[in-house]
């Protein structure tokens, strides 16, 4: 019995690793999007935070909780640089002018390898203990739990279904979004440490367009209204290409797309969504 | 030519009209009065094929065309002018004008020509961009695009709103031109007098539903007008 | 006869000695294929390879009476991610005795640290990066870069004697970046002049810029140091405008795909190669075009050879061993093979775990889509 | 003393003018009409007095300050609240999040001790939403806290959207067609919540279409049409006003030339 | 110089295609607010049933490209079909939902079509048969210009110009920018939004098709990801001529296939794509509209 769990962790461990640091990345995303901006930057955050954080490995002693602080300080940093440029584009600019970046970021990873590793990446004899990660994903998502209740996370909510109306409210919306672009820079710098330590390595492959894609299509499908919407949908996400090979090895790649096409239509605000469980409520 | 019965439409939780009954008969000039809110316009919407779903019974030259949606609703004759105008502000004039040859009625360039001879405005703005234009040139070209579909019924929404009175003069002139040659029209309209003053049966609507009718001598000075526009 | 004879008497030895013998049953090797994404091209080859090797090993009994060698696939999109999950699966399976992985490098870097720490046998079978093999536990079965290029380089050096040579780099790919530094160091050793480097990156289609360029230099020869697509590419481009003069390029255009792609533009442009459905003349190699054409309805190409020698290197060590092995004792057998049994290459010997590259063929292909041995 | 003066402001969208050289002033504690026909420029005065549009001439001044330029949320920190014609509440918030949203400016602790849930946030929350429950039931809808807002009926939104409002404990308060689809007694009851507002100090400016009730709500109206000032005084006398009964009922004499 | 011009030639041939590509994907992006990540399938569907249709079918040249266009137009159709009408009910333009939407349901289709084509190519990188298509080289003294690089540039020249002349000449033109615009607004002249933004995406899927077709020949390479690299280049084309504007895109993508040759003969090749993305980022903080983009309207 216990070598039927041992195995089935040992099989698993890293598909649950790996949900956990996409799970980073999607709330990530979602601290943007819950603000009304539609962003593909946790990518290049995530490339500050992973390539710093594999730098610190190699080349200090510091130890983990102080690399991971470091990883989304730096992640923080970048993206407020960011927000600072790209805040007075309309929402629709923004997300054109993010990926533009993540574009960008690639080349900038690819030529500068004193700092990247360039093309080989940089290798990281540094295993990430799996308690570290689940222990920083609870923390953080207690954080998003705690914004969400905040006036923060109420104002933010107001600004992403009604900016006019928030406004008038007195809430400033760049301020507000300002906000939410650092917590975002921070959760992607922590998901680029983490995916760097539980690859063991990072490359400019690393944190390219397919992540950006993964992470929007994670928090939507999740559910983009709820703090824990992009858990779940990291999850889901992560494990279905582990299901689909189970039962259809050759096509997994068309059954992901279809679930996520199924998932936009039939439930296009997500698995978790606040709205209609309250709507639920309401007619009862 | 347009008959209206039991006509219900709601927003979501809320109803704007109430099993209301309208009848335009052929060559008629039918107005609709009522206060802001009464649910004039969510009718005509309903009647267009804007506003769906929707029910009861609305027919068109004895079809119903309740419903079909707004293209299928213009292709069959009825042509619906909207409050605020809705032309296309990147489109020139004249491509406005012109986008109603997807209706597939009357021929085009007699329709254009008619069109520009009724408002000369329009044909000396041709190639402007409709954005820039006026209100009421707006408004001018919002009714010719209507009749470039050569519509059996023409239904207007508040052609007077926002426009100055000279404005509003031409825009009617216009109208009650159009009813001389012959053409069916029902008409929204707030500003009760000038509508009374051109058609030749009115409705009033109050909170959805119709609280009065009859030829417009009778209703000028009636208590039920005072009361819908007073509240 | 007297092979005939020594079978049975081997048969007899066998069965005489169970003690000596593999136990009776099947046998778990992990395999991470990339039979999907960016290196599905490359990774199909490698797995058909192989898929052929397990199905030969237990139909012919290899590894002992009532054996049999069992392929578990997972896949691994040529995404390290994707990779680490599967192999994490596969070895989570305890049945699984060996495993095997890897077109790129990058992926073999991170899949070893977990072969290392499993204690379980992994060999690698297409990621060239030097230092990878890590004995007991990691092999690789696939030549560094270098030697092949070096061994052209001096050849058509010898040969044609080219003054002038222009160069057509991978510049975002370490390994071609290597092959190509060892080339133009033999190159002007030789007394050819570098006469320019065009970079090109890994994502490119459009080599018509490239081609103008290197034609511009005017040189006696050009290089061609990157992957298939590439090469193809830049071959078929430097053609298309009208230079006739001298090209080489390496094994990545000795698949019959990549002919039936370009065509008579690839007619002379020598490539180093250690297995070629069309030159490959060893008795193994033979019989394995065979099978493997038999079963797929293609001819192998390099990489199906790639795949082959990596399953019967376990099967080898494997053999070697007594009753129910271990992962650990199935490395400690691993690590005492020298040269390899059954191979399509005559016996690649293997030091440190990394097999070298010998017997290199310098081949091209022939207006009419053959291969031939390269004449300049 | 003023606490609204706007002057000579002047709006105009592509070829259009909404508001033309319009001049009013809105004294404390009054609450104060603004009539006319529908396009008259109402709602455009309303979004250029929040600071949604920006007037093309002319300036307006909120409790003395300059704010013709000033963005949304500067005006509403200067103390100004507003609603909307179409009652514009938060979609999936529900009643209480409503007014919480309204008393952001009044949200007393920092982002970090919310990040870190520490008991000084968790008592402001706590004491923010206790405020909002105190406006719920000012407004009769404290029954209704956690109910999804946009299920309740349009006059229960419209009451929410009220409590918003005031969640920001403003100076001036914009009300924008206030009793749109609404009965006579929901009407009635809004018309006393005003006046209750008055009494505590508050400031109101309220568009209304409806003549009686103007007449029954304000002390004093300005009525528009064309984005023109066209009478200006106390109701009575400015429902009475010619102009006024023409711009709502349209002018006999033009209608007589289209008899002809 | 003779390098110079020689180089000039096959940077416009380059860009051409980013051009013609831009113009399909720029077509729905302008009348319908939708970013479509699927846009480059079409492009890779068109070139594979176009190579499979002289392949195997063998029809000649003409037709087959013919046949891809269509494929591609059809692949569009289907997409905007299945994914997009469902989130109209969001309402008209580039309402935030309704675009995030849509570019959800668009990445869904990207990975569903570029998978499916890979099993389409058998993995591998394919070509069009050698000899099925023009390959003469015309030359005038020193010059050299291959018919596949004439064929690319003619391509821009007729299919912008053709869209050019449809968008501001015909009925139809209009009617796709009024349904862009509104609708309601197009219904009210008869216009059928749902056949019109039917043809759209028709257009849309045909140009990047064609686009794809002529990629394909022109770099011998017919594989799933062939439209990856033509639409992360055909958008910054977009986004840097304007993207309400065909001849902005049109030119936007010469300058930007110019500009990459340059950067690689005369700077560095490496950094090459960092400069076009650097330019497409440039545009959008300082030129949002583009190179060509009118002052314009925003939707209410």
């Amino acid at each position: 019995m216990m070598d039927i769990v041992e195995d089935l962790w040992a099989a698993y461990a890293s598909t649950l690793g790996f949900a956990m640091v996409n799970a980073f990345f999607a709330l990530a995303t979602y601290a943007t999007l819950s603000a009304g901006i539609l962003s593909f930057g946790a990518v290049t955050f995530g490339a500050a935070g992973g390539f710093l954080g594999a730098q610190m490995v190699l080349h200090s002693t510091v130890p983990l909780p102080l690399i991971f602080l470091a990883a989304g300080l730096a992640g923080a940093v970048v993206s407020l640089l960011v927000a600072m440029i790209f805040l007075r584009l309309e929402s629709h600019w923004m997300a054109l002018a993010s990926l533009a970046l993540v574009l960008i970021t690639r080349v900038v990873v690819l030529n500068t390898p004193d700092l990247t590793g360039g093309v080989n990446g940089l290798s990281i004899p540094q295993p990430l203990p799996l308690e570290w990660l689940a222990g920083l994903l609870v923390v953080t998502v207690g954080a998003f739990y705690a914004l969400d209740r905040s006036w923060y996370g109420i104002a933010a909510r107001a600004v992403r279904e009604d900016t006019s109306v928030a406004t008038c409210m007195g809430i400033d919306p760049r301020r507000i979004q300002l906000i939410a672009m650092g917590i975002s820079g921070f959760v992607g710098g922590l998901g680029g440490v983490m995916m760097a330590l539980m690859l063991q390595f990072v490359s400019p492959d690393t944190f390219f367009i397919h992540v950006a894609f993964t992470m929007i299509a994670g928090v939507v499908l999740g559910g983009s209204h709820h703090w824990f919407g992009p858990v779940l949908g990291a999850a889901v996400f992560t494990a279905l290409p582990t299901v689909m090979q189970a039962f259809i090895p050759e096509m997994q790649d068309i059954g992901n797309g279809a679930a996520l096409l199924l998932i936009m239509i039939f439930l296009p605000r997500g698995l978790l969504d606040p709205r209609a469980m309250r709507l639920r409520r309401a007619r009862k | 030519m347009l008959s209206v019965t039991g006509l219900n439409a709601r927003y979501g939780a809320i109803r704007a009209v109430s099993g209301i009954d309208i009848e335009v008969a052929k060559g008629a000039f039918v107005a609709i009065l009522g206060a802001n809110g009464a649910g004039k316009s969510t009718t005509l919407r309903s009647i267009a094929g804007i506003h769906r779903p929707i029910t009861g019974a609305i027919r068109l030259e004895g079809e119903e065309i309740g419903r079909l949606r707004l293209h299928q609703v213009v292709r069959r004759g009825l042509a619906f002018v909207p409050e605020g105008r809705m032309v296309v502000a990147p489109l020139s004039v004249e491509d406005n004008l012109c986008l109603s040859a997807f209706a597939g009625r009357g021929n085009q360039a007699a329709l254009l020509a008619r069109v520009y001879d009724l408002f000369p405005r329009l044909a000396e703005r041709r190639w402007q961009t409709a954005g820039l234009m006026s209100g009421g040139e707006q408004q001018m070209l919002a009714i010719g695009r209507a009749l470039m579909t050569a519509p059996a019924m023409l239904v207007l929404d508040e052609p007077s709103m926002g426009l100055a009175p000279a404005i509003v003069d031409i825009v009617f002139d216009a109208i009650v031109a159009l009813h001389k040659s012959g053409q069916s029209i029902l008409l929204v309209e707030q500003n009760a007098a000038i509508a009374l003053s051109v058609c030749d049966h009115a409705y009033v609507m109050k909170r959805g539903l119709i609280v009065a009718s009859g030829p417009p001598d009778s209703l000028r000075n009636s208590a039920e007008i005072a009361e819908a526009y007073l509240g | 006869m007297l092979r005939r004879t020594l079978a049975a008497l081997a048969a007899a030895a066998l069965l005489a000695t169970p003690a000596f013998a593999l136990d009776a049953g099947a046998y778990k090797v992990g395999f991470v294929t990339d039979n999907t994404g960016p290196l599905a091209f490359a990774g199909m080859s490698f797995s058909r390879g192989a898929e052929l090797a397990a199905a030969q090993i237990s139909a012919g009994g290899y590894m002992g009476i009532g054996t049999k060698l069992e392929l578990v696939e997972k896949e691994g999109a040529g995404d390290a991610a994707r990779s680490i999950q599967s192999y994490n699966q596969l070895i989570a399976d305890r049945s699984v005795l060996a495993t095997s992985c890897c077109i790129l490098s990058p992926i073999a870097g991170a899949l070893k640290p977990i072969a290392l720490n499993n204690k379980v046998p992994l060999v690698i079978y297409g990621a060239t990066a030097p230092g990878l093999p890590s004995l007991p536990y990691v092999y690789s079965v696939t030549g560094l870069p270098g030697p092949a290029e070096v061994a052209m380089s001096k050849h058509i050096a010898a040969q044609a004697k080219p003054q002038t040579v222009a160069y057509f780099v991978l510049s975002d790919n370490e390994a071609f970046q290597a092959r190509f530094k060892a080339s133009q160091a033999a190159m002007e050793a030789a007394g050819a002049k570098t006469v320019g480097v065009v970079n090109v990156l890994s994502a490119d289609t459009d080599f018509t810029a490239p081609a103008t360029q290197a034609i511009a230099l005017k040189p006696d020869l050009m290089m061609v140091y990157t992957t298939q697509s590439p090469a193809a590419g830049i071959v078929a481009a430097v053609r298309a405008r009208g230079w006739t003069g001298m090209m080489s390029a390496n094994d990545a255009i000795s698949p019959a795909a990549v002919f039936k792609k370009i065509g008579p533009p690839l007619a002379g442009v020598p490539f180093p190669v250690n297995f070629s459905p069309d030159a490959s003349e060893t008795p193994k190699a033979k019989g394995f075009i065979e099978a493997y054409t038999a079963k797929h309805g293609s001819a192998p190409d390099l990489y199906s050879a790639q795949g082959y020698t990596a399953i019967w290197l376990i099967a080898q060590g494997l053999k070697s061993l007594p009753g129910k092995p271990t992962r650990e004792a199935l490395a400690t057998a691993l690590s005492k093979i020298t040269v390899l049994e059954h191979d399509v290459y005559g016996g690649l010997p293997i030091t440190g775990g990394q097999a070298e590259t010998r017997y290199t063929l310098f081949l091209n292909w022939t207006a009419d889509g053959k291969i031939t041995a390269w004449k300049p | 003393m003023t606490l609204l003066a706007l002057a000579d402001v002047t709006k105009s969208f592509g070829g259009v003018t909404a508001v033309g050289g319009l001049s009013f002033t809105v004294r404390p504690r009054h609450v104060v009409g603004l009539m006319g026909p529908n396009g008259a420029g109402k709602t455009t005065i309303i979004n250029l007095i929040s600071g949604l549009l920006h007037p093309d001439a002319g300036t307006i001044r909120l409790g003395g300050q300059p704010v013709t330029r000033a963005r949304p949320h500067e005006i509403a920190g200067g103390g100004l609240a507003r609603t909307y014609q179409n009652v514009r509440l938060i979609s999936g918030m529900t009643a209480l999040e409503q007014v919480i949203v309204g008393s952001y400016l009044r949200r007393g602790t920092s982002l970090l001790a919310s990040i870190l849930h520490l008991p000084a946030a968790r008592a402001a929350a706590r004491a923010t939403r206790a405020d909002a429950m105190d406006l719920l039931a000012r407004v009769g809808m404290a029954d209704r806290a956690d109910t999804l807002a946009e299920t309740l009926s349009y006059g229960e939104q419209r009451r929410i959207e009220i409590a918003r409002a005031l969640a920001s404990q403003p100076k001036l308060l914009l009300l924008d067609e206030p009793t749109a689809g609404m009965n006579a007694a929901e009407s009635a009851e809004i018309g006393r919540l005003v006046h209750a507002l008055r009494d505590d100090g508050l400031t109101v400016l309220m568009v209304e279409h409806n003549m009686r009730l103007v007449a029954d709500f304000c002390e004093h109206v300005v009525v528009m049409n064309f984005g023109r000032k066209i009478a200006e005084g106390p109701p009575a006398a400015c429902i009475a006003d010619p102009a006024v009964q023409e711009a709502y009922f349209g002018k006999q004499r033009d209608a007589q030339r289209h008899r002809a | 110089m003779e390098l110079f011009f020689a180089q000039l030639l096959n940077g416009c041939a380059l860009g051409a295609l980013y051009g013609l590509f831009g113009i399909g994907f720029g077509l729905v992006f302008a009348t319908m607010g939708i970013l479509n990540a699927a846009q480059g399938a079409y492009a890779s569907w068109a070139a594979i049933v176009a190579m499979y249709a002289i392949d195997l079918l063998g029809l000649p040249f003409p037709v087959a490209v013919l046949v891809g266009i269509l494929a591609g137009g059809m692949v569009a159709v289907l997409v905007d079909q299945i994914g997009f009408e469902p989130l109209r009910r969001f309402g008209p333009g580039l309402h935030q939902a309704a675009m995030l939407g849509a570019l959800i349901t668009s990445i869904a289709f990207w990975i569903m079509l570029e998978s499916a084509a890979g099993f389409a190519t058998g993995q591998q990188s394919l070509a069009f048969p050698p000899g099925s298509y023009p390959a003469a080289v015309f030359h005038a003294g020193p010059m050299m210009l291959p018919a596949m690089q004439a064929i690319t540039l003619a391509g821009l020249v007729v299919v912008g110009g053709g869209m050019h002349w449809i968008n501001t000449r015909t009925r139809f033109g209009a009617a796709m920018r009024a349904v862009g615009w509104d609708p309601v607004a197009a219904g009210l002249g008869g216009v059928n939004a749902r056949v019109i933004v039917i043809a759209t995406a028709f257009l849309s899927g045909g140009i990047s098709g064609f686009a794809g077709i002529l990629s394909g020949i022109s770099t011998a390479n017919v594989s799933a990801s062939l439209g990856q690299g033509l639409m992360l280049k055909g958008f910054a084309a977009v986004v840097v001529g304007g993207y309400d504007d065909i001849r902005g895109t049109a030119i936007a993508g010469l300058a930007l296939g110019v500009l990459e040759v340059f950067c690689a003969q005369y700077l560095s090749s490496s950094w090459r794509d960092g400069f076009a993305y650097a330019l497409l980022l440039g545009f959008l903080m300082l030129r949002p509209r583009g190179l060509f983009g009118s002052a314009g309207f925003t939707r209410a």
